[in-house]
């Protein structure tokens, strides 16, 4: 069995680190290349995962540009996203296919409290598993790309599979195999990185300077790549974050914020114990109660 | 032709034949599927080699179908459409057109039956083929026999039947526009077009 | 066989029920709330039927909670004023710690330990109420950014824990502090008690007819 | 396409103008990033609009719509006046070097032999070549000769400057003059360059002759014949190539054969024109054999019925007096002169220009019978669907019967791709419902026909009762033994010319290759361009074998290409007249002494020597392509630039002539064409990338990837009209009005034309009433009724029209 095709876990949220599989091969990390610079937006991609996953989305309006649908939705795990950058006399019509970055640090999956409701496989692909998915959002807010939703219909979190079902049995990911012009490639990183090279050497020729891959270090590298054109500036592609990395509020939240609570807590009530050991009950002593009476009589008098 | 189910990695782009991914291999999905989270949902499917109907790229496809349930004189249904990768165009890759075409022949608007709709009424009645046909012919008879031109005003024989006019698909198979051309022409009809020009 | 005095009234039948309210809705956003707060202790959903019904439960609850504590506030917030004695109270909180309390001032119906409780809980579920809204994306997703969510996850995170606490020592203080849960099980205390901890509150409430 | 879609991968440049391949041929496009990538090419895009092609261009140079032939002889101006040509093939494969009759010329934008009354070029005898005794082509070959046609080409071309071309197309001029310089690097034998066109330069008035300016250029540069070069038209439908070939078109039969007209009252005054004798020595002139094309497909249609005695039943066929094509046909709806119409997947009510002609139209006749796989606006026409269909059924008398037919998956049988390979598919499923196969419907139809004949007779009834269906199961015959059919046999055993004693193919035997075909009756073959398709060895269109041997994306034995399994057309011409390859980076054939050796079946005799000067395009009688047309267009041997007939702006060439002269404007069409005071904004339809005509708009995930109508203004028309996004808008030409949606956007860039600024819409063709799509009215309700002098295909790519801010359709929310 080819150690791409491992449905190995390597992360599981909400849940300890899973041991390392015995007696395999290391894992090879796969990467989807979206080679933006070949991209004619054609949305083939959006059309074959949605046949693949078999997602019903609903047919929505025109807002006067090619983005359709307007947004990632629970029924659409990619959409392209259309830019028109005028510079000057030199215009350029930017398509970003957005989805899931499948990172290698997935905010998704750190801010998850479902157990096992999002998995990271050895071979890179981030994977939410409905059965454990409670609904909650926290992927969202996880997210640094913006791209779980969450579904009204079932309350579960939807987003890019990399099609792992596709994967585990040998077969590329439905937009890649689809894409008309080669514009998604799918493979090992390591492949994916060498591949981007050549292309970004392509684009340099025809003069584009700042073209590069974008694999953002900020979340320990990402298993979906772009090559770009502007490399330098990739929130001129629809927003791509130019140094994504998981929020430092949800690093607090989801990092130091918990064992401290814990702590607090336990602390709390071990001083009360403690407190109760040592010191004993206040009680209303007899004498109280003589006071009291003494009072009321006085009163009551 | 049904070949027998086949998995592949082809990405199918030319210039990363030699890579790793090509190498992807097979797998065997028995192992796979007990270990993946989501099944493979072509395990039983039937594999079918056709061409995309829409543009004249012709891509090739790859129809998977599969019967409904475990009962043997259950109607085969087409579950899903992908390209195929030993096409020498399209290479396994597909346009949203094509990569949708399910869609298509599960379209709530395919038709299923013979329709008629009389004059002057505002909807279709469904009819069956035999009176749709038999209605048809007696339509054209009376009208070829009408307006039939055997001879020209200069006396040229010229056998024309203008009255009545023909649009022919541009997504029939060879053979249907073989067959086609011999019914039309064979009635004198000269109105005979396609969607070449338009 | 020495005298004993009347119990006093302390709270009212409508009090005790707004009081138990709020109190096991707090202890139910609690339990849930650290459920889908800390994977260990994840298990506690199956309290409530599931993640998913655990999820759906707690943001209804907390309005619960929201509602029956504004009973409780407006009912009590007249009586948490803070007052000069509070303070003097407080610069004795050793002493009240290690259950000497002589020379302590005479104290109304809450001392300053239970406005502190009461204050804090105030804000708190306040805040907890609002982020909680941020955070119900059933409802509400698309009227925050993400940004503003986040934000409100470690506000509310922050909060709860810090109302969880008070939480601790309110049930602490009831346990310690004997004779003072009936006060709100039978809606009375002893006259003992109250000449003990709230003299003054005592001495008006004996002077009623 | 004159070579292939897989060749496309050879070539050094893309020039994309007159189409947008990206978006409507996306896995065509493939093999231009495959280009790109790997052979480092450079892609030119030229459109009015910056599309999803522009975006993966090296360059893009905006265009006004229907100027193409001026941008395109600028060009050609820029290649001769800097020396830019591939001389010597020029010289030895084109009739550059012929000399033209000394009547021929051009003057205030017409050309000799105008006849001002008929609107028709009565008189083309100056469009000629000047011939010696032996009727042979005067040549010149030091090209000195002003009459000959290189230097007559020079001197048309003198007028489109960059100046003017900025002044016509509004393509700055930097930009034109970068993109010919660009071309120009083709014009060695090292570097070719493909053009890639579709509608957008056939839907004109001028659409034939703007084709023909890109062939010119090809030529001129020696990019015909050559790997990664040629001009394809990248076609529509899935077998619209196979439908063309087999005619299903007014004035033709299948296999490019031409219908006869009543000019030809019998047999040999139709033959006698059709025998293309060589007008230059040695030439092969293909066409030579047309008769035993047009026998053998006679004997297909209609078997022993087709004889010698009686002309091989010529009087079977119609002939005809004018041309019935779609425009005619719509013509002759509206005024009443047609009872029946039969829709059989062409959904004419969105097809055909100019819908409200249409409409009404298709409400005059008697009945109309409907065979598609699905719900069409044609079929529904009658149906009332508010704003977007305002008709009163009552009022509306045709009688409408729908028949489902079957879909691809569904049935069997073969297609040709837009590569001219015919290729088989194999049947899936049973279609829905009761639904059938057309090739069940035709039988269905034809065989009940017959029947009403042979029992009660009628008008003429020969050609029914006597066409040939003796298929084994005629009600639904096998689509392989239809395809042999059309491939063609030997009905007799037929004899080796050189050695009569000899058998060359046994009777009853498959026809293995189209030169077996004989003018006595010996063959069958219902179009003789599909022969060797289905031979004894088996159906070659299902070959499935994708190797390539050569690397140049010939892929010889994956289905069968037309004609002979050739997979580019011209072949011939990738080698110098000694027969060596121009270059060995682009060796395509070359002679080794005994044959011509390749990847590809040569578009040649296999041993015909180089020595032997027969020119590489054998299927013209003087076996050179023709930089002049002769009298074969109907608006002239050269291209020159008319502006649409909706015009703009006057023609700045010839403002006397600003439109076609011998455009067809029929008399109830006279008062439906706009003028620039009333609608001044120039429109072009379009094609999405989500969407096919008038298909997807059915299908539920296409209708999710574009769901709704709109229109593309640039942000100065916007600005002007108080139009922001989203917005909706009413668009208005003299035809009639649609509501869509703003889609204001930058990639409509303002351009100058002669002076003025010129705003341009775009309006995608997609959406109508029926659908799961929301509901639109057809964008044809704005297109002129009028189409190319030379195929009549509409002028569905340049029109006037306003805009204005307008209410959303009653029927339809201003927003989700």
């Amino acid at each position: 069995m080819s150690v791409l095709q491992s449905l190995d876990l390597r992360r599981r949220s909400a849940s300890p680190e899973p041991p390392p599989p015995a007696g395999k091969a290391p894992a090879v990390e796969v990467a989807k290349l979206i080679d933006v610079s070949k991209c004619i937006g054609c949305k083939a991609c959006q059309a074959a995962c949605l046949e693949w996953n078999q997602l019903d989305q609903p047919i929505g309006y025109t807002d006067g540009t090619y983005n359709n649908p307007t947004d990632l939705t629970p029924a659409s795990f990619t959409v392209m996203r259309f830019t028109e950058y005028e510079h000057g006399d030199d215009f350029e019509w930017l398509i970003r296919k957005d989805g899931c970055m499948h990172c290698a640090d997935p905010g998704c999956l750190k801010a998850c409290p479902a157990p096992g409701a999002i998995v990271q496989y050895t071979n890179g692909i981030v994977d939410f598993v409905s059965d454990n998915c409670i609904g909650c959002g926290y992927c969202v807010k996880g997210c640094p790309f913006n791209i779980p939703r969450i579904s009204k219909t079932d309350s579960k979190a939807y987003k890019c599979t990399l099609c792992s079902d596709r994967v585990v049995v040998g077969q590329a990911p439905a937009c890649a195999k689809a894409c008309p012009t080669q514009a998604i490639y799918f493979g090992t990183k390591a492949d994916m990185t060498a591949h981007a090279g050549k292309r970004i050497e392509d684009l340099k020729s025809r003069g584009f300077q700042n073209a590069g891959l974008y694999d953002p270090p900020g979340v320990g590298g990402t298993h979906v790549m772009y090559v770009l054109h502007h490399a330098d500036r990739p929130s001129l592609y629809a927003g791509l974050p130019d140094n994504p990395r998981i929020s430092p509020l949800v690093g607090v939240w989801k990092g130091m914020l918990k064992p401290i609570s814990l702590a607090a807590i336990a602390f709390a009530g071990v001083f009360g114990l403690v407190h109760y050991v040592t010191r004993g009950p206040n009680r209303v002593t007899e004498h109280d109660e003589e006071e009291a009476a003494a009072l009321e009589k006085q009163k009551g008098a | 032709m049904a070949v027998t189910r086949r998995q592949f990695m082809k990405v199918s782009a030319a210039g990363l034949a030699a890579s790793s991914v090509g190498a992807l291999g097979f797998v065997d999905a028995g192992e796979a599927l007990a270990a993946g989270a989501r099944p493979y949902r072509l395990e039983k499917a039937t594999e079918t080699r056709n061409a995309c109907p829409y543009c004249a790229v012709a891509c090739g496809v790859l129809i998977y179908s599969t019967a409904d349930g475990t009962s043997k004189d259950a109607k085969p249904k087409v579950v899903h459409i992908e390209g195929d990768p030993d096409h020498p165009v399209n290479r396994g890759t597909l346009c949203p057109r094509g990569a949708a075409s399910l869609g298509y022949l599960h379209s709530a608007n395919r038709l299923q039956y013979p329709m008629h709709r009389k004059p002057g009424t505002d909807k279709f009645e469904r009819v069956s083929w035999d009176f749709a046909l038999d209605r048809i012919a007696q339509l054209m008879k009376e009208d070829r026999d009408k307006n039939f031109i055997a001879k020209n005003r200069d006396g040229v024989t010229v056998n024309r039947w203008l009255s009545t006019g023909f649009f022919g698909g541009s997504s029939l198979s060879n053979e249907a526009g073989w067959l086609t051309y011999k019914f039309v022409r064979s009635t004198g009809i000269l109105a005979l077009e396609d969607q070449a020009r338009i | 066989m020495t005298v004993e005095a009347k119990p006093v009234s302390r709270y009212t039948t409508a009090a005790r029920i707004n009081h138990w309210i709020t109190a096991i809705s707090l202890i139910l956003l609690a339990l849930s709330g650290l459920a889908l707060f800390h994977p260990w202790l994840f298990g506690l959903t199956a309290l409530f039927g599931g993640g998913q019904l655990t999820r759906m439960l707690h943001p209804w609850i907390g309005v619960v909670l929201a509602v029956s504590f504004l009973g409780l506030f407006l009912r009590f917030f007249t009586l948490n004023f803070w007052k000069r004695e509070d303070t003097v109270w407080m610069k004795n909180l050793g002493s009240v710690i290690n259950n000497k309390e002589e020379g302590l001032p005479e104290l109304g119906k809450y001392n300053a330990g239970q406005k502190l409780v009461f204050w804090g809980q105030s804000i708190l579920i306040l805040l907890l109420f609002c982020s909680g809204l941020v955070l119900w994306d059933t409802y509400f997703a698309d009227a925050t950014s993400v940004d503003q969510k986040r934000l409100a996850a470690v506000v509310h995170a922050l909060c709860a824990i810090g109302a969880i606490l008070i939480w601790i020592v309110h049930v602490y203080a009831a346990i310690w502090v004997k004779g003072t849960l009936r006060a709100m099980t039978r809606g009375s205390v002893t006259g003992g008690w109250a000449w003990k901890h709230h003299r003054k509150w005592f001495r008006q409430e004996v002077g009623k007819p | 396409m004159t070579n292939s879609w897989n060749d496309i991968k050879n070539t050094d440049l893309v020039l994309i103008m007159g189409g947008n391949a990206a978006e409507a041929h996306p896995c065509g496009f493939k093999w231009v990033t495959e280009a790109k990538a790997n052979n480092g090419a450079k892609l030119i895009v030229v459109d009015p609009r910056f599309t999803r092609s522009a975006a993966v261009a090296d360059v893009y140079a905006p265009i006004r719509p229907g100027t193409d032939i001026a941008f395109l002889s600028g060009v050609m101006r820029y290649l001769l006046a800097n020396g830019k040509i591939h001389r010597e093939y020029v010289k030895a494969y084109t009739n550059a070097t012929y000399l033209v009759k000394e009547g021929f010329k051009f003057e205030d934008g017409l050309f000799a032999g105008y006849d001002e009354a008929k609107k028709s070029y009565v008189d083309r005898s100056s469009w000629e070549y000047q011939f010696d005794e032996q009727g042979m082509v005067k040549a010149d070959d030091t090209l000195q000769d002003r009459n000959c046609v290189l230097n007559l080409l020079k001197v048309h071309v003198e007028r489109y400057t960059p100046e003017m071309v900025e002044r016509i197309t509004g393509t700055p001029k930097a930009r034109f003059l970068q993109i010919c310089e660009m071309i120009a690097s083709t014009s060695t034998g090292e570097r070719t360059m493909t053009s890639m066109y579709a509608l957008g330069w056939t839907q004109h008035t001028t659409g034939a002759q703007n084709i023909r300016s890109m062939a010119m250029i090809q030529l001129l540069l020696g990019n015909m014949g050559m790997p990664g070069g040629g001009v394809n038209a990248l076609r529509g439908h899935s077998n619209v190539q196979g439908i063309t070939d087999l005619a299903l078109l007014s004035t033709s039969t299948p296999g490019y054969l031409v219908l006869p007209t009543e000019k030809e009252a019998t047999y040999e005054d139709y033959v006698k024109s059709r025998r293309f004798k060589p007008l230059r020595p040695g030439q092969t002139s293909f066409w030579q054999n047309y008769e035993k094309f047009f026998v053998s497909q006679q004997k297909s249609l209609f078997g022993k019925a087709a004889t010698k005695e009686n002309d091989w039943a010529y009087d079977y066929l119609p002939k005809f007096d004018v041309s019935y094509d779609v425009l005619k046909m719509v013509d002759m709806m509206a005024a009443g002169q047609m009872n029946g119409l039969f829709c059989q997947g062409l959904n004419i009510l969105m097809a055909a220009p100019s819908k409200n002609k249409v409409a009404a139209g298709l409400a005059k006749l008697k009945w109309m019978v409907v065979i598609d796989p699905l719900q069409t606006e044609t079929a529904r026409f009658w149906e009332n669907h508010g704003e977007f269909n305002p008709v009163d059924p009552k009022a509306i008398q045709t009688e409408v019967i729908q028949l489902p037919a079957s879909a691809y998956a569904e049935e069997e049988g073969s297609a040709t791709n837009s590569s001219r390979v015919i290729m088989w598919h194999w049947k899936a499923v049973e279609g829905p419902g009761e639904s059938k196969s057309d090739m069940e419907i035709m039988s269905a139809l034809h065989l009940r026909l017959k029947a009403l004949y042979a029992k009660n007779g009628g008008a003429f009834p020969d050609p029914i009762v006597n066409t040939m269906w003796d298929y084994k199961s005629p009600e639904n015959p096998d689509p392989a033994e239809v395809l042999k059919d059309i491939n063609g046999y030997a009905l007799e055993d037929i004899p080796d010319p050189a050695d009569p004693n000899k058998v060359l193919l046994a009777a009853g035997k498959l026809l293995p290759s189209f030169a077996l075909m004989r003018d006595d009756g010996k063959t069958s073959g219902g179009m003789w361009i599909y022969t060797g398709v289905y031979t004894e060895a088996g159906n070659m269109s299902m070959r499935r074998d994708a190797s390539d041997p050569t690397g140049l994306g010939i892929h010889p034995n994956w289905g069968f290409a037309w004609p002979a399994n050739r997979r580019v057309l011209y072949n011939r011409a990738s080698a110098d007249p000694d027969g060596k390859p121009w270059s060995q980076r682009k060796k395509y054939l070359e002679w080794n002494g005994q044959r011509w050796a390749g990847g590809d079946v040569p578009d040649y005799g296999p041993t015909v020597a180089p020595d032997k000067n027969v020119g590489p395009f054998i299927m013209n009688q003087e076996g050179t392509a023709r930089l002049f047309a002769r009298g074969g267009m109907p608006d002239g041997p050269f291209p020159e630039h008319y502006e649409p007939m909706d015009a703009f702006v006057a023609n700045p060439l010839h403002p006397k002539v600003t439109t076609n002269p011998v455009v067809r404007v029929f008399a109830a069409d006279a008062k439906s064409f706009g003028t620039p005071d009333k609608f001044p904004i120039v429109a072009t339809s379009y094609r999405l990338a989500e969407h096919f005509h008038y298909w997807t708009k059915n299908v539920h995930n296409n209708a999710v990837l574009q769901p709704e109508m709109f229109v593309e203004i640039g942000e100065r028309l916007a600005k002007a009209k108080g139009i922001a996004n989203g917005d909706w808008v009413e668009v208005s030409s003299q035809r009639g009005s649609i509501k869509a949606k703003a889609a204001v956007t930058k990639r409509i860039r303002p351009i100058m034309v002669d002076g003025k600024p010129c705003d341009i819409v775009g309006l995608p063709i997609h959406f109508g009433f029926v659908g799961v799509t929301r509901k639109s009215q057809p964008v044809n309700t704005l297109t002129p009724p009028v189409g190319d002098v030379s195929a009549q295909t509409p002028e569905f790519k340049a029109f006037l029209v306003d805009v204005k801010k307008t209410t959303p359709p009653a029927s339809q929310p201003a927003t989700a």
